[in-house]
């Protein structure tokens, strides 16, 4: 007892060695086959044995996954283990009806995804209509979108962006692998040009919508 | 049969172009607003948005809002918010530019209308790419048979020096142990002070000296005066904030004055 | 449809042959991966396209998985994926809450170590109430206490002393370097004044110890 206490740090890591690479990938592997949704290397480190280096281990894993029926994907900065797409067709069985989206809830959730972070009034520039309460709502409540830094423009506007479980469900690695990004930017049609003077501006009509959002959302921001 | 009749007229063409102007008309609440409006009507160009034709469409539209009128449909207003504004902007477009006129030009404003069509276009292929995409639940999926993970809460108790001490200091002295504090018999809390003015302020009819207030053995003593001044005159803003009494001061350092309301 | 059941099988096999076994095992593993409960081979072969052999692909799945981080198991008659059992511990979350020793326990600690070795009679009489059984079993498996040498009186009553570890959570090199009542007052640590009626049993020291204070206090009041 008494002799553990009075010797130094070094001793006890000699002791409780971390286990080989080959074994912290098993540890990767249950972990991430035992839970559903996507975890960080951080959670599954805090699990692991101490010395454990589960980045590096989830490297190897998801190599020996390559061109199995399930993969190792990456969902922001998680991981999590998704059957292979190419093999949906047989799971039928597993497949949730998920409630069908409007054109609008599509389109606001496409113009958050491409052009985030994204003000309310940006949405309705983009759409030339206001945006319903009830389409962002849905977003929300989905957890595809969330609230994201206020813009430092007057205001202060709210803005949104998308989630990790937006990644998820849509197979992104990240917000940069939308397809057709690049293009788009490159196009010039991400960019946010505001309107030459005298022209009609779109969907106005929801001034007080924006500021009984405003209220309370401050502590959902992050930093 | 119905297939038969269309060959036989051998004016599909004609039909589905019919059926497309009704479709327009009919349908004018299926459009998400003006724009959705022009960028449909932008299609029967049949070129590059970035080379659309912004007067035919402007021309295209007012027809189309025209058509409505005679038919005598309800449009909304930014419809014809966005006519008013084509048509001016059509009028610019025809005109040679008039070098004192202030804004941007018509050309501009057409440029600006053009990339806003293209943009939301590019939006609605954004939208359809992303929605053709794999999904979570379709497409590919997530663990079936999740484990949980039990979380095991361990106590672990602990205790200070000082803990120790003063345990063993309150069992020395029979319980009559009390950490370190200020003596508190020269104070008068607020507390105190707000108890006694509630019953005093009954009396208080005409403007009096809230020093008048302090209790009994707290004016001798600088250091109680000093408590007992602060706690009453705090009391004395509390019951102003209450609206049970009225406070004034003549001039700054006069003696504060303070009156039941009511 | 109705083609189907007028010609043989055979023909049909040869038109939809087979896909290659490293594919069926692929198909097996997504199916035993996103399915909620276990599930037969028979099944399984009924998702999977004409003319495979589920059982076959498997026994292939399962020998991959051998020494895996999870497993292909047999349950009953039905096939699951399983974390491998030597990694459970993975799946628990560890929690540590620390809280404050209760006032009993402080007691008898604090007793323990300034009379040591002392019987459990001896603390009962200087705490004035009995000690619970639970007190001191807190005490012997934190340990901060053990049991020392038996007294040599009569029916030989086992006595408590306090460990290393005791010396070692609370700083001291040994239990004399507890400070005494009077250096604890004199540090200013303590105050001591009893609540009004209850005096007789202080000591005689305090009297004057109080006047002390009550100085030292007036000083810092009127500034």
């Amino acid at each position: 007892m008494s002799d553990d206490t009075d010797h130094p740090a070094p001793q006890e890591e000699s002791l409780f060695e971390a286990p080989p690479m080959a074994e912290q990938e098993r540890m990767c592997e249950a972990i991430l086959f035992a839970t559903a949704e996507p975890i960080s290397a951080k959670e599954i480190e805090a699990r692991m044995p101490h010395g454990c280096d589960a980045a590096e281990a989830l490297v190897h894993l998801r190599k020996r996954y390559e061109g199995r029926g399930v993969h190792l994907v990456k969902v922001g900065d998680a991981w999590a283990m998704r059957t292979a797409p190419d093999l949906g067709f047989l799971m039928q069985k597993e497949t949730v009806e998920t409630r069908k989206l409007s054109r609008a809830a599509i389109e606001t959730l496409a113009i958050i995804a491409y052009h985030q972070p994204v003000t309310r009034a940006e949405i309705e520039e983009i759409r030339g209509v206001s945006v319903s309460r009830g389409t962002v709502d849905q977003l929300l409540e989905m957890e595809w979108i969330r609230f994201g830094r206020r813009k430092m423009t007057p205001g202060r506007p709210v803005t949104f962006v998308v989630t990790q479980h937006f990644l998820d469900h849509f197979g992104l690695e990240n917000a940069r692998d939308l397809p057709g990004l690049k293009e788009l930017r490159a196009a010039g049609l991400l960019e946010n040009r505001p309107p030459p003077g005298e022209m009609p501006q779109m969907g106005e009509g929801d001034e007080d919508l924006n500021e009984e959002t405003e209220e309370g959302q401050t502590e959902l921001f992050e930093d | 049969m119905s297939e038969d009749t269309f060959e036989e007229m051998g004016q599909i063409e004609s039909v589905t172009d019919r059926m497309a102007a009704e479709a327009l008309i009919v349908d004018v609440d299926g459009y998400e607003g003006p724009l959705d409006l022009l960028l449909t009507l932008s299609r029967t160009q049949k070129v590059d948005l970035r080379k659309i034709s912004v007067l035919q469409l402007a021309e295209q539209y007012l027809a189309f809002v025209e058509r409505a009128k005679a038919l005598r449909l309800e449009l909304a207003a930014d419809y014809l918010v966005m006519a008013a504004w084509l048509a001016f902007l059509k009028s610019r477009l025809l005109l040679p530019p008039d070098p004192t006129e202030e804004g941007p030009s018509g050309e501009e404003l057409a440029a600006h209308l053009a990339f806003q069509l293209e943009r939301l276009q590019a939006m609605r292929e954004a939208s359809a790419r992303l929605m053709g995409r794999d999904q979570l639940g379709r497409d590919f999926f997530a663990r079936g048979l999740p484990e949980d993970v039990t979380r095991i809460r361990r106590v672990q108790y602990t205790a200070t020096l000082l803990d120790l001490m003063q345990g063993y200091a309150r069992i020395r002295t029979r319980d009559e142990f009390r950490p370190y504090a200020f003596d508190r018999e020269a104070l008068f809390t607020l507390e105190q002070a707000l108890e006694r003015m509630r019953g005093l302020i009954g009396f208080a009819g005409t403007w009096t000296d809230i020093a008048s207030y302090l209790p009994d053995g707290f004016t001798a003593d600088p250091a109680r005066r000093r408590s007992a001044t602060a706690s009453t005159f705090a009391a004395a803003l509390e019951l102003t904030k209450e609206g049970k009494v009225e406070l004034r001061q003549s001039e700054v350092f006069a003696p504060l004055e303070l009156r039941r309301k009511g």
